[in-house]
């Protein structure tokens, strides 16, 4: 069997899938990123490792990837998490033309090739940086937890206009809204339409191909996939719960595979 | 009240009528194929254009109409799926958007060009017609006009190199006629451009007219929402008999407030001067920030640069009409633009001569030619006229992303709470 | 006759403030809460509160002013004053010779020129791209992991300041976190956030220009590094109060008192 | 008299490496030190904002032209004369002046965008010195822009006359001809070496040997470059298999050196327009003939291009394809510096060419105060990524 193994270094969490050359998952593994990339990088490795019961030696090919994928010196290649994402993406949904990404700080779309190439990508525009982020601030205003703004959202009838796509703006007109005595569902539904609303523009300017596929935790709510659906009139991939976080980890694992085929090089260690 | 009730409010009406007019006579040249030109306020050549039968179609007119109507958003968002950034001046995106629109606007269809002449009034004029040229492919000309000597100046003192000067600008126009012709089919008629000179002299005289009468106490007219009315026909209408006409009647009306002690609010208790653009986005309610606390602006400083310079005290002189012609644009031009450099000695002078209680400074976004400068002079003004309370407001013309009302609201409430101490000062 | 009391409530974005004064312009009374989503019943709240704590009933209080962003929102208040009007009123009652005010809030920063008697002469506030200052150092407070009081400590250990160039509050965290990935100390990094924040606020200063004294109120204030930076960069002393994130309400309830006073000089 | 001091010989004897690092110190060198070496010696200096300026005419009276590129500096005197809304470099430009770090005799800005028309009556308030406006033609076609041109030059050089009070002779201006047609030979030179050979100068050390140029007697810059260039060539370098990139978007505003380190960390970069005023005349400015009106035609008829400079002989959609082609690249990255009208307008026309022609590009902003590039990278290496592998 080979395995390879992928490690998403980000700004708060460290994650690392291993897989074998199927793509079946053998282990994942979590832990905080902390200041120091690299221990992070080899703590989450090292759990995953146990969980799959394997030795480091039986690890063909590692691939890191995200903000710390220049600091894990254990690596044997590294891509951008760009890549790696929309190659998991693609790797869940092989109809998979274009990925977003919806994260707390930005927001991305991917176009690919129908082999999981990226083609061209798309990130929001500074000004409109912090979208996912200002959601959760807006649940908070209001006293809601962002678990229950999905379900809050749905109750709304008249949901108010927010025309700032700047986070700090944006929460300024959210403050306004709430001083005005507006409905909390309103104001939810109106900020879940704003982001949805920038989505779909990012999306139309990387060239939206069907099948889209989203992947990033703020998307996971329920109402905020209907209201994408809708506006994008097309059916659209949603990762499975539990796999979303894991996603760049496994298309970098899976990249690390790919490029071992490339190589020729088999079940045998590259270096060590 | 009959009588009142007749020419009070009067220029307002007309100036919507004259303003849906020419929005149908765009269509209408839209759907006949007659020959038309892009252009811009600060040196439109509107008076020549028309003796050639073109016509002149304002693009900043048309823009600024989406964001009053409140669907600028629909326009920019097409621009900047196209590429453009957030950053890029909201009349261009407007434009773009109009582009993949084919012309289709709020106020009726909007012609494609079938040439462009523009001046280096602002720098993003030239960037904007280059887009046309890659659109619609038409002749543009860039039409140059140097600088003007002494930033802050109106016009100040005879440059070294101006017989030069006149002689570059001359010479452009002549270039620009031939254009003209070629486009028209139609040979340059003298006389058809002497009598288009004619009436934008009128007009100008008229519109100086209604600048030296608001500076009665209590002004007859707020010149951010009548002014913008005013410079609107100005411009649409520059150099033709309707619009000569309708100034006649404005300054009449304008007249008679005065005589009869009329202001444009029921209360004048601040006199204000604006320098900068409107907020279009939320053009009504910005009016009203003021108005319902008894502030009217006197003065506003797209009067002067938006109306093309068309206060500036010069006639044309019909008996030689290029080069006169010539002269004038180049002297509006300069005029215009010198209202837009860092500007305290001028500001100072209309701040004194319409006695000023407050000076708005509104930045925006879009235009990096009017707010380069406004930081600056009212950094020199507050030290130089402390008398005058100051108010800087960011937002912008056009994209009502970055438009923030309630923080807007809350600065002006607090600039006439500053104002009323004075004014409670000055009267102890 | 019964001695008079008057209040200022100061409804600000994340918290609101409530100051119960005397005749002589003491304070008796004060409270502070967090806003949360409903914003009268917050302004409600601090006043009961404030009233508890001056030991006072609601009858004796005869003349409230609201002010804040949610000023219209005290309905049970007698008028409204801008912040910036009050925050003039407040600095110029407790340092009477000040001339300048610079005020860093949750939202806005504001520099207020002002005279002898706290009325604002002249105030300009942030640019738009550096909007929500106090938000600035939340995000520092939340990249780092460490409370938003102990951020002014911590940068006062600093060696060095790194040279943050971000004015832009949603990119404070990156930013920050960016610093850390090249392994720059933690205290430097927050010195680099407090030097930039003052440094932005003394451009807004010059903008009214300075004349002594200068007075600085606000949130903010409490934060000693902010003080430390403000002082330095400036090259001239800073009044700092205690009461300073009271000074709006404070101001409020010199105007209250102003107000019920002109009352009842017109009722007599 | 300030032509003969010699303002600059820290690199001299040093090794390539040592070259470059005192070229990067100089540059970050906020005191100015070769400037104020040049004013103790008596010289007079001239400031002149981007993007291109007859260098030639400071020159021949004993001026030093100092190139407002935009500098590295904690600004703390300059915002409160601008608003939201403007570009970093007329910020930080002003800031060096304000503080006095940076001391000048004269200040010049061109019409080349809506804020650099204006910088002449933002400055003026603040100084003694004068603060001018020289009028480059946007209408380089017209019949008379020569004629225009040339007499703006001739108002600017009796400024500087006025200045020095030295009284500028022909001869005087075809000798600084001479200095500066070399010099734009040695760029060329820096700039074949990128295009031929690119593993052996990166980027970013190409810059920092051209910039310095901005901060020293262009007599000084050459004999730097001459001893620097053959250095060059006895590099040890091995060809990496990078990525061949055109980079655009520096012809005003800079990209931080750490910026350019890190595009050229992923690519070669075989042509750029960085500091393009500098080489904007690409063939040797003849020395018979009138001079200063043999400038003024080098000016409007050289093959240049940049987003501030509307020319209808040479639409730039063309320009940019031919610049990519010349010099073999594989791609393009097109940046524009945030809040720049003209740079992030012409950025939408550039990748409708490139798009047409089938030439991958790369889009982004940037701005040369920014600390931060971690986004910027994962761009970068996600675009060569996308190129190169998979």
């Amino acid at each position: 069997m080979v395995w390879v193994a992928g490690i998403d270094v980000g700004a708060s969490y460290t994650k690392v899938v291993i897989a074998d050359d199927e793509g079946h998952v053998a282990s994942r593994a979590m832990v905080r990123t902390g200041f120091r990339l690299d221990e992070a990088a080899y703590e989450a490795f090292s759990l995953a490792l146990e969980e799959a019961g394997l030795q480091r030696e039986d690890v063909s090919y590692i691939v890191s990837t995200g903000n710390g994928r220049a600091q894990v010196s254990f690596r044997d290649a590294h891509c951008t998490d760009l890549t790696a994402c929309a190659y998991g993406a693609w790797f869940f949904y092989p109809e998979t033309r274009t990925v977003l990404d919806v994260g707390g700080q930005s927001m991305k779309a991917i176009k690919l090739s129908e082999d999981g190439r990226v083609l061209g990508f798309r990130l929001n525009d500074k000004c409109a940086a912090g979208t996912g982020a200002f959601l959760e601030k807006t649940a908070y205003y209001m006293g809601y937890d962002i678990q229950e703004l999905g379900e809050l959202a749905t109750t709304s009838t008249n949901p108010v206009t927010i025309s700032s796509v700047c986070a700090v703006f944006a929460e300024a007109e959210v403050i306004n809204h709430v001083t005005a005595g507006v409905a909390p569902a309103d104001i939810m539904q109106g900020a879940i339409l704003s982001l949805v609303d920038r989505s779909i523009q990012l999306l139309k300017r990387v060239g939206l191909v069907p099948q889209v596929t989203v992947s990033g935790g703020i998307m996971r709510f329920t109402s905020m996939r209907k209201v994408l659906e809708e506006k994008l009139g097309l059916q659209v991939n949603f990762l499975p719960d539990g796999a979303v976080q894991f996603t760049t980890a496994l298309g970098a694992a899976m990249l690390g595979h790919r490029r071992l085929q490339r190589l020729g090089l088999g079940a045998r260690r590259l270096a060590s | 009240m009959g009588e009142n009730g007749d020419i009070v409010g009067r220029s307002t009406r007309e100036a919507a009528a004259l303003m849906r007019h020419y929005f149908g006579e765009l269509a209408q040249a839209r759907e006949e194929g007659r020959p038309t030109c892009y252009v811009y306020v600060m040196g439109s050549f509107a008076s020549l254009l028309r003796s050639f039968g073109i016509l002149p179609v304002f693009s900043e007119v048309v823009a600024l109409n989406t964001a009053v109507r409140k669907v600028a958003h629909e326009y920019i968002a097409l621009a900047e799926d196209y590429g453009y950034s957030p950053d890029v001046c909201g009349y261009v995106k407007a434009d773009v958007g109009l582009y993949f629109k084919d012309g289709d606007h709020p106020m009726g269809r909007i012609p494609r060009p079938s040439m462009a002449v523009i001046t280096n009034a602002c720098n993003t004029y030239i960037k904007w017609a280059e887009i046309w040229e890659r659109f619609y492919r038409v002749p543009v000309m860039v039409l140059e006009i140097p600088d003007p000597y002494y930033p802050g100046e109106p016009y100040g003192g005879e440059p070294k190199n101006e017989a030069l000067y006149r002689r570059y600008v001359v010479d452009q126009v002549w270039e620009l006629i031939r254009l003209c012709e070629k486009v028209s089919g139609r040979k340059f008629d003298e006389g058809r451009l002497q009598e288009h000179l004619y009436y934008e002299n009128e007009m100008k005289r008229y519109y100086r007219r209604l600048m030296e009468l608001n500076k009665s106490c209590p002004a007859p007219f707020d010149a951010l929402s009548h002014g913008t009315a005013f410079l609107g026909i100005m411009n649409v209408l520059r150099g033709t008999k309707e619009g000569a006409e309708y100034f006649r009647r404005t300054v009449e009306e304008m007249e008679y407030k005065v005589a009869h002690g009329m202001g444009a609010l029921p209360e004048e208790k601040f006199r204000l001067f604006m320098t900068g653009v409107p907020c279009y986005p939320i053009w009504r309610r910005f009016g009203e920030m003021f108005n319902e606390k008894g502030g009217n602006f006197v003065y506003c400083t797209y009067m002067a640069f938006a109306s093309g310079g068309s206060d500036v005290d010069y006639d044309f002189d019909v008996e030689r009409p290029v080069e006169s012609m010539a002269e004038g644009i180049m002297r509006e031009v300069r005029f215009g633009l010198s209202r837009l450099l860092a500007q305290p000695q001028y500001l100072h002078k209309v701040a004194q001569d319409y006695q000023v209680d407050g000076v708005v400074f509104h930045a925006i976004k879009s235009c990096r030619t009017i707010t380069t400068g406004l930081a600056e002079t009212r950094l020199v003004m507050t030290h130089e006229l402390p008398q005058v309370v100051t108010l800087y407001l960011d937002s912008d013309h056009m994209d009502r992303r970055v438009v923030a009302e309630a923080q807007m609201k809350n600065r002006i409430d607090a600039f006439f709470e500053a104002m009323a101490v004075r004014k409670l000062a000055k009267v102890q | 006759m019964a001695m008079i009391f008057v209040a200022g409530v100061d409804v600000g974005s994340t918290q609101t403030k409530g100051v119960i004064i005397d005749e002589e312009g003491r304070i008796v009374g004060r409270a502070l809460i967090d806003t949360g989503a409903n914003v009268t019943m917050a302004a409600e709240r601090v006043f009961a509160l404030a009233l508890q704590d001056a030991g006072l009933s609601p009858e004796q209080v005869v003349f409230t002013v609201g002010t804040g962003y949610g000023r219209y929102k005290v309905t049970f208040g007698n008028a409204q004053v801008t912040e910036i009007s009050c925050h003039a009123r407040g600095a110029v009652h407790l340092f009477p010779r000040t001339r300048t005010v610079l005020d860093i809030g949750g939202q806005d920063t504001k520099a207020i020129r002002v005279n002898e008697r706290g009325d604002v002469e002249n105030f300009t506030m942030n640019d738009k791209c550096s909007a929500g200052t106090g938000r600035f150092l939340q995000g520092a407070a939340r990249a780092l992991g460490i409370p938003l009081e102990e951020l002014g400590p911590m940068a006062l250990r600093a060696e060095k300041a790194v040279p943050i160039s971000t004015t832009c509050t949603v990119f404070a965290e990156s930013e920050v976190l960016s610093w850390l990935a090249r392994g720059r100390k933690v205290e430097d990094i927050l010195l680099g956030v407090h030097r930039s924040i003052a440094s932005r606020s003394i451009a807004l200063l010059r903008r009214v220009g300075i004349e002594e004294e200068v007075t600085f109120t606000g949130g903010v204030s409490r934060n000693p590094a902010m003080v430390v930076a403000v002082r330095e960069m400036l090259g001239i002393p800073v009044n700092v109060s205690e009461e300073s994130h009271y000074m709006g309400a404070l101001g409020a309830a010199l105007f209250a008192r102003e107000f019920a006073l002109a009352g009842a000089r017109s009722r007599r | 008299m300030g032509a003969m001091t010699k303002v600059w010989s820290a690199w001299s004897g040093k090794g390539l490496e040592g070259v470059l690092q005192e070229c990067r110190e100089l540059l970050e060198d906020m005191s100015f030190p070769t400037v104020h070496r040049w004013r103790e010696g008596g010289g007079k200096v001239v400031g002149h904002f981007q993007v291109y300026f007859p260098e030639e005419l400071a020159h021949a009276v004993g001026m030093l032209p100092v190139k407002l590129r935009g500098f590295p500096i904690e600004r703390k005197a300059a915002d409160s004369h601008f608003g939201s809304y403007i570009c970093s470099i007329v910020r930080s430009n002003l800031e060096v002046a304000l503080t006095k770090r940076l001391p000048l005799d004269l200040f010049v800005s061109h019409p080349i965008c809506d804020v650099a028309r204006n910088l002449p009556s933002v400055w003026r308030p603040n100084f003694q010195f004068p603060c001018l406006l020289l009028r480059l033609p946007q209408n380089p076609t017209a019949r008379l822009a020569l004629d225009f041109l040339e007499h703006e030059y001739r108002s600017l050089l009796s400024q500087m006359e006025e200045i020095t009070g030295k009284e500028v002779t022909d001869d005087d201006l075809r000798g600084s001809i001479e200095v500066f047609n070399e010099n734009r030979h040695l760029l060329r030179e820096l700039y074949r070496i990128k295009r031929e050979h690119p593993w052996l100068l990166s980027v970013e050390e190409a810059y920092v040997l051209m910039a310095v140029g901005t901060l020293l007697p262009r007599r000084e810059h050459n004999e730097l470059l001459r001893y620097a260039i053959p250095l060059i060539y006895e590099r040890k370098a091995r060809p990496q298999d990078k990525l061949r990139v055109v980079l655009l978007g520096g012809f005003c505003e800079q990209l931080p050196l750490e910026l350019l380190r890190i595009i050229g960390e992923s690519c070669y970069v075989v042509d750029d327009d960085l500091l393009i005023g500098l080489r904007w005349i690409t063939y040797d400015v003849p020395t018979q003939g009138d001079p200063v009106r043999n400038l003024a035609q080098a000016y409007l008829e050289s093959d240049s291009f940049s987003p501030v400079q509307h020319d209808p002989r040479r639409p730039k959609e063309e320009m940019i394809l031919r610049f990519v082609r010349q010099s073999g690249a594989e791609a393009a990255i097109i940046g524009a510096a945030k809040m720049c009208e003209p740079g992030l307008d012409e950025q939408v026309a550039y990748a409708k060419a490139l798009d047409e022609a089938g030439i991958r590009y790369f889009v982004f902003d940037f701005e040369e105060a920014m600390t931060s590039f971690e986004q910027i990278q994962l761009q970068i290496e996600t675009f060569v990524e996308s190129i190169m592998f998979v």
